[in-house]
């Protein structure tokens, strides 16, 4: 066990820290959740890109540094530690870009990594249909072949689409194979949202944020090679995604030990004496601390090839109650004035109430846990 | 020895409960939200022909000389429908302290606050609670700030005390907060019962893996401990109720008791609703989280869980 | 709405007080779950007889005092404020009697209440079985028609059966029709334990007392005189009384009332200025209290002649979880002591969780709220 | 950057695994409740013979000259077998602290508590620790009273303090403090893990309605809970290993941290366990009570969570 970083860590760390101090918004931006705000943190995206911070993790060549897991750690750490905007860019970066990684030909990797990085494409994810949430088998959303276009055509809807209302591609799941039941015969596509037919309508999140929408296709021709992995795989496919969503991508101990450092503050200024409260944060410290460390130990397996187990659901209802949970505690310390919609804290419980909802339900993932982590039966 | 409500009272709060899905359907709470007042107008104004609005004002000021357990179960119903009005804020508190033919009526309402003040822009008197508590003279232009509430129906003001403002009594303030907690506490359950109706009707209807997700334990056990918490918490608040109508002297330990259970009941209420309903809860144009947002507001206002159950500690081990 | 007591009940209040004041035991009794302990509670139980205070609720003839039910709930408060003994006798008083009230024919109510009510004969309940326990309709012990001698004969075995190694009758669920299936062709028998046939192994709880006991029939005869209620409607039977055991009669707001009590002065004792132990005594008050009102609401109904409501189960949940969390609290406070063998705290805290388990675990009981009080659906 | 065991500690780990599944089977444990002294013998033997109980002694007196990283894991397996011996207050405790042959190889047994001391009648040395710190002279005879654990198998007794006896350095009483209480934290992990294995176990098999109980959701996500505080315990646990070894200023925080999620994670294992396993493992007769209780005696012993998580803010808020 060595819990020392390296020179060419630390190195990497101060890099991301200077240029972090440098560059990061000194006045926050507008939610990146409306239109206006969309679009300032585009232009924030383009100055990560441009800087090459945009995907260190990736190759050289689609604009990343070829960074190490640890190294991808230490960046997102210092990111939400200088209390950068929140990333528009990432339900691409994170969720699509490594099943592309995966999946994709060198073609759709050429084609779509590079503008993804740079913000220029901007991608949501089409999984959700009113009558398939938790239940992502039950999607009716249909593709047709067009065996003399070369393609197929899509129709059906998709809703509480994240950011689709200003997105330009969208990533989804439609059904290739009518006959085939539940997870089969789902076909993962790549939908520019500027083809003919497709209608898109943003809707309010909790906050009032139009941070959904709904996503029409009707008679939406895709040419294949707009298809990711094989044809009828797409469950497989999305399932990939769905693992690094729940997992380590997607939430980086970073974030918590961010917040967590936030309520620290709050507490030391307006209830450092109040044993409760200390109590419920040092509680938030070491369940923070607790997630960094299980982190550790997982790209610890993965950078020396072991396999990371079947925990990303355990991590999944971890983070999202942990988050839950700190915000809860900050709303305490603000007492009479917890209401005022002008706080962060307000703002960010309304967010970190959707964490046990999105990505599977915390109930979905406590049945797997059951069922795959202590192999109790499914039924 | 008898604890439950008299027919009279029953029958008053029937009479409000169809006033008010009259008058207050969800719509009109969503409109609220966007209005320029944040506040219903015909539901006010009917409440006030019904005399409502002066239950608990003396006869001899035009009020129906009513006690706080006659009035209790009303606002149990506004909360119930999520009302947009200061309805607490002048039953329970101003229209008494105010006691007139018109604060009875209702054509002058009042509002108080602590630390905000909801509708001070629309209301036509001010009485501000906390550190330093005082009836802002109608005379003068209050000088108001507006801070935005989560729940944007509920207009909240910072009211600045001016000069000719006069100082409440001691008895006036303590009276103001004991029923002012009462009424919160009332509306509290109310919205606790709201929530777990609406989604018990959802969890039937929805469904996922072929059968409606009320069919799942999880979802199940989830509902059962809210009607679980709102079954304990309603007693706490009736018996509040009957001891300040009998000015029992632990008549502040009931209320922090209501108040401390209901707000847990409700709370609790509004994250199991939110949690059975995913992402269509989540959704901003379902009305879900008009009510989720008024427990918090609610929760918060006046003193929280801790700080009522605080109060408790002190009358118990104190003494 | 009125919350005094009338002079008649206040005058009923002071005599169950002076008289317990004057008899209660001044040094405990040791645990009635050890047969020193049970023989001794006898002696209690029969002074309580005695005076009649055994059964207030009761008629006159029976041992009983005609009380109405506010006095009854009067004088369980006034006990569980004496610290009088536990009830040895409660299985038969509290869950057979008022069954036998319902469904016993004069004669066996004139045969099994005096004795029952002076402790002469002391009932177990023979329900559980090693393969039914949450699932009652499971049972396999059996009972075969006698024609020629008019009665019974029962084989099979029962467990976790509470006090059984100390008790002269067992009530319990045997099946007359093996035919028929689960709730169905079950009979209720009242079984003296000394029937030629009978064997009976007491076995520890969880605090090593031997408070269980296993009981075997092998070919035991019963008379038809025995047989509460109708042949082959022993579900209807017993759930009558599972209604008594998990609502009002077994467990009085007095426990409850009294356990709050003793906490309260353990927190002044030694942590009356630490404010999360005074929340934790708090919440402690407000649940004892809103547990008190719920039961004077209840009792309002019934003493009105309205239902109860189906809410057996809120109250069996509540009154279960918050004895639990009683003691949890005064562990607490004990910090490094708390492991010590010899409080009244830990021996407490042992039998409080036996409350989330039996009468129906709680997990049964919220699928019943579910289910009967707020109608969702069964599968 | 490497959060991860050597092969060396895991080979060790699992030869003491072993070693303890052979020695200390739940018989062994059951027998300890009733037998003079609470303890096992043979186990006992086997560990010294392996080296472990002088694990922490330096190579000069004897010992394997081990750190807190290199023993943390047997700890571990300790509590998963729930060894009835003063395995903690020996080998992170006493035996650093009385270093020489006798106490590396056990033929010396060193035990210590705070507030009472476990196996004090057949220990050779004492420790006593709390607000007077001391070492018994082991040649007084120490006046013990005996006080009865609810875990029948920890011979607890009040030591008295001797006017021969030596005071502790407050670097002992210190390093006592911070080992012992890693050890603790280490055993409550292990103790968790076999309450979930067993319960995992036994819900499978065990049917009613038909079914295992373990298909029944609310069964399922009880354990899924315990998994997950098991799963981000046990990394805390594994820090305060390296920052004890490694001398880390804050290791104080990291071992308070350590015992506080450990203890919060196996009381929840220990709740879900005996609910899951209803009527059955309230049977004094079936084993599941003696991993329960040796969970309620550790989770208290030389600090709760809420003494370890006010250490932990003190360090956050006052510094």
């Amino acid at each position: 066990m060595d819990l020392t970083w390296s020179a060419a860590e630390q190195a990497f760390r101060a890099e991301a820290r200077a240029w972090l101090g440098a560059n990061v918004p000194t006045t926050p931006l507008p939610s990146g959740d409306t239109r206006e705000g969309f679009a300032l943190h585009l232009g924030w995206e383009r100055k990560l890109f441009d800087a090459r911070w945009a995907v260190v993790s990736w190759p050289e060549a689609y604009g990343g540094r070829d960074a190490s897991i640890w190294e991808w750690l230490l960046f997102e750490e210092e990111y939400y530690r200088a209390g950068a905007p929140q990333r528009v860019t990432q339900n691409g970066i994170f969720l699509l870009a490594p099943t592309l990684f995966e999946f994709g030909s060198t073609e759709q990797q050429d084609r779509f990594l590079p503008k993804m990085a740079s913000g220029e494409e901007t991608w949501c994810q089409g999984w959700s249909e009113p009558d398939a949430g938790s239940d992502l088998a039950g999607i009716t959303s249909r593709a047709e072949r067009d065996e003399a276009a070369g393609g197929w055509r899509l129709s059906g809807q998709k809703t509480w689409t994240t950011s689709g209302a200003f997105c330009t591609h969208l990533f989804g799941l439609y059904r290739t194979d009518p006959t085939a039941e539940r997870h089969r015969g789902l076909t993962y596509f790549l939908v520019p949202l500027d083809s003919p037919g497709v209608t898109v309508r943003g809707f309010g999140r909790l906050d009032g944020d139009e941070g959904f929408a709904e996503v029409f296709c009707d008679d939406v021709f895709v040419p294949d090679s707009l298809v990711l992995g094989e044809v009828d795989q797409g469950w497989k496919v999305a399932m990939a995604t769905a693992g690094s969503e729940r997992g380590l991508t997607l939430r980086s101990p970073g974030r918590f030990t961010a917040t967590t450092a936030r309520l620290v503050e709050l507490t030391k200024a307006r209830a450092a004496a109040d044993p409760l409260a200390r109590q419920r944060v040092a509680q938030a410290c070491i369940d923070a601390e607790a997630y960094r460390l299980q982190t550790l130990a997982t790209v610890t397996k993965l950078s020396e090839g072991r396999p990371a187990g079947a925990e990303s659901s355990l991590t999944k209802v971890f983070w999202s109650e942990l988050d839950v949970s700190l915000h809860e505690s900050a709303l305490a310390l603000l007492g009479g004035e917890a209401e005022l919609d002008d706080s962060p804290w307000m703002k960010g419980w309304q967010f970190a109430l959707s964490g046990p909802i999105y990505a599977g339900t915390n109930e979905i993932q406590r049945n797997v846990i059951a069922e795959r982590v202590l192999g109790l039966p499914r039924k | 020895m008898r604890f439950a409500f008299t027919d009279d009272q029953l029958a008053f709060r029937d009479a409000v409960r169809v006033l008010l899905e009259k008058e207050c359907p969800p719509s009109t709470v969503r409109a609220a939200w966007t209005n320029t007042t944040g506040r219903t107008t015909s539901a006010w104004t009917a409440l006030g022909e019904m005399g409502v609005l002066g239950a608990l004002v003396p006869e001899a000021d035009g009020g129906l000389g009513l006690s706080e357990l006659d009035v209790v179960l009303l606002a149990e119903e506004t909360g119930r429908v999520a009302l947009p009005e200061p309805f607490v804020e002048h039953v329970f508190v101003g229209a008494p302290l105010v006691a007139s033919e018109a604060t009875a009526t209702g054509m002058m309402t009042v509002t108080a606050g602590d630390p905000f003040v909801p509708y001070a822009d629309t209301a036509d008197v001010i009485v501000r609670l906390g550190h330093d508590s005082f009836l802002v003279d109608p005379a003068r232009d209050s000088d108001l700030t507006p801070r935005r509430s989560v729940d944007t129906s509920r207009r909240l003001f910072a009211v600045e005390r001016g000069s000719s403002d006069r100082d409440l009594t001691p008895a006036e303030v303590s009276t103001a907060y004991w029923r002012a907690n009462l009424g919160f506490a009332a509306q509290l359950v109310g919205l606790g019962h709201h929530l777990l109706e609406s989604t018990v009707e959802y969890v039937l209807e929805r469904k996922q893996f072929g059968v409606p997700i009320g069919s799942f334990q999880a979802i199940k056990h989830k509902l059962a401990d809210v009607r679980i918490a709102l079954e304990f918490a309603a007693p706490l608040v009736y018996r509040a109720a009957y001891s300040l109508t009998h000015d029992d002297p632990d008549q502040r330990i009931h209320v922090g008791m209501a108040k401390a259970a209901a707000a847990d009941a409700a709370a609790l209420a509004a994250r199991h609703a939110l949690q059975c309903h995913g992402a269509i809860g989540y959704s901003f144009e379902y009305d879900l989280h008009l009510w989720i947002k008024r427990v918090w507001a609610l929760g918060a206002a006046w003193g929280d869980s801790t700080w009522h159950r605080d109060l408790v500690a002190r009358a118990i081990l104190d003494s």
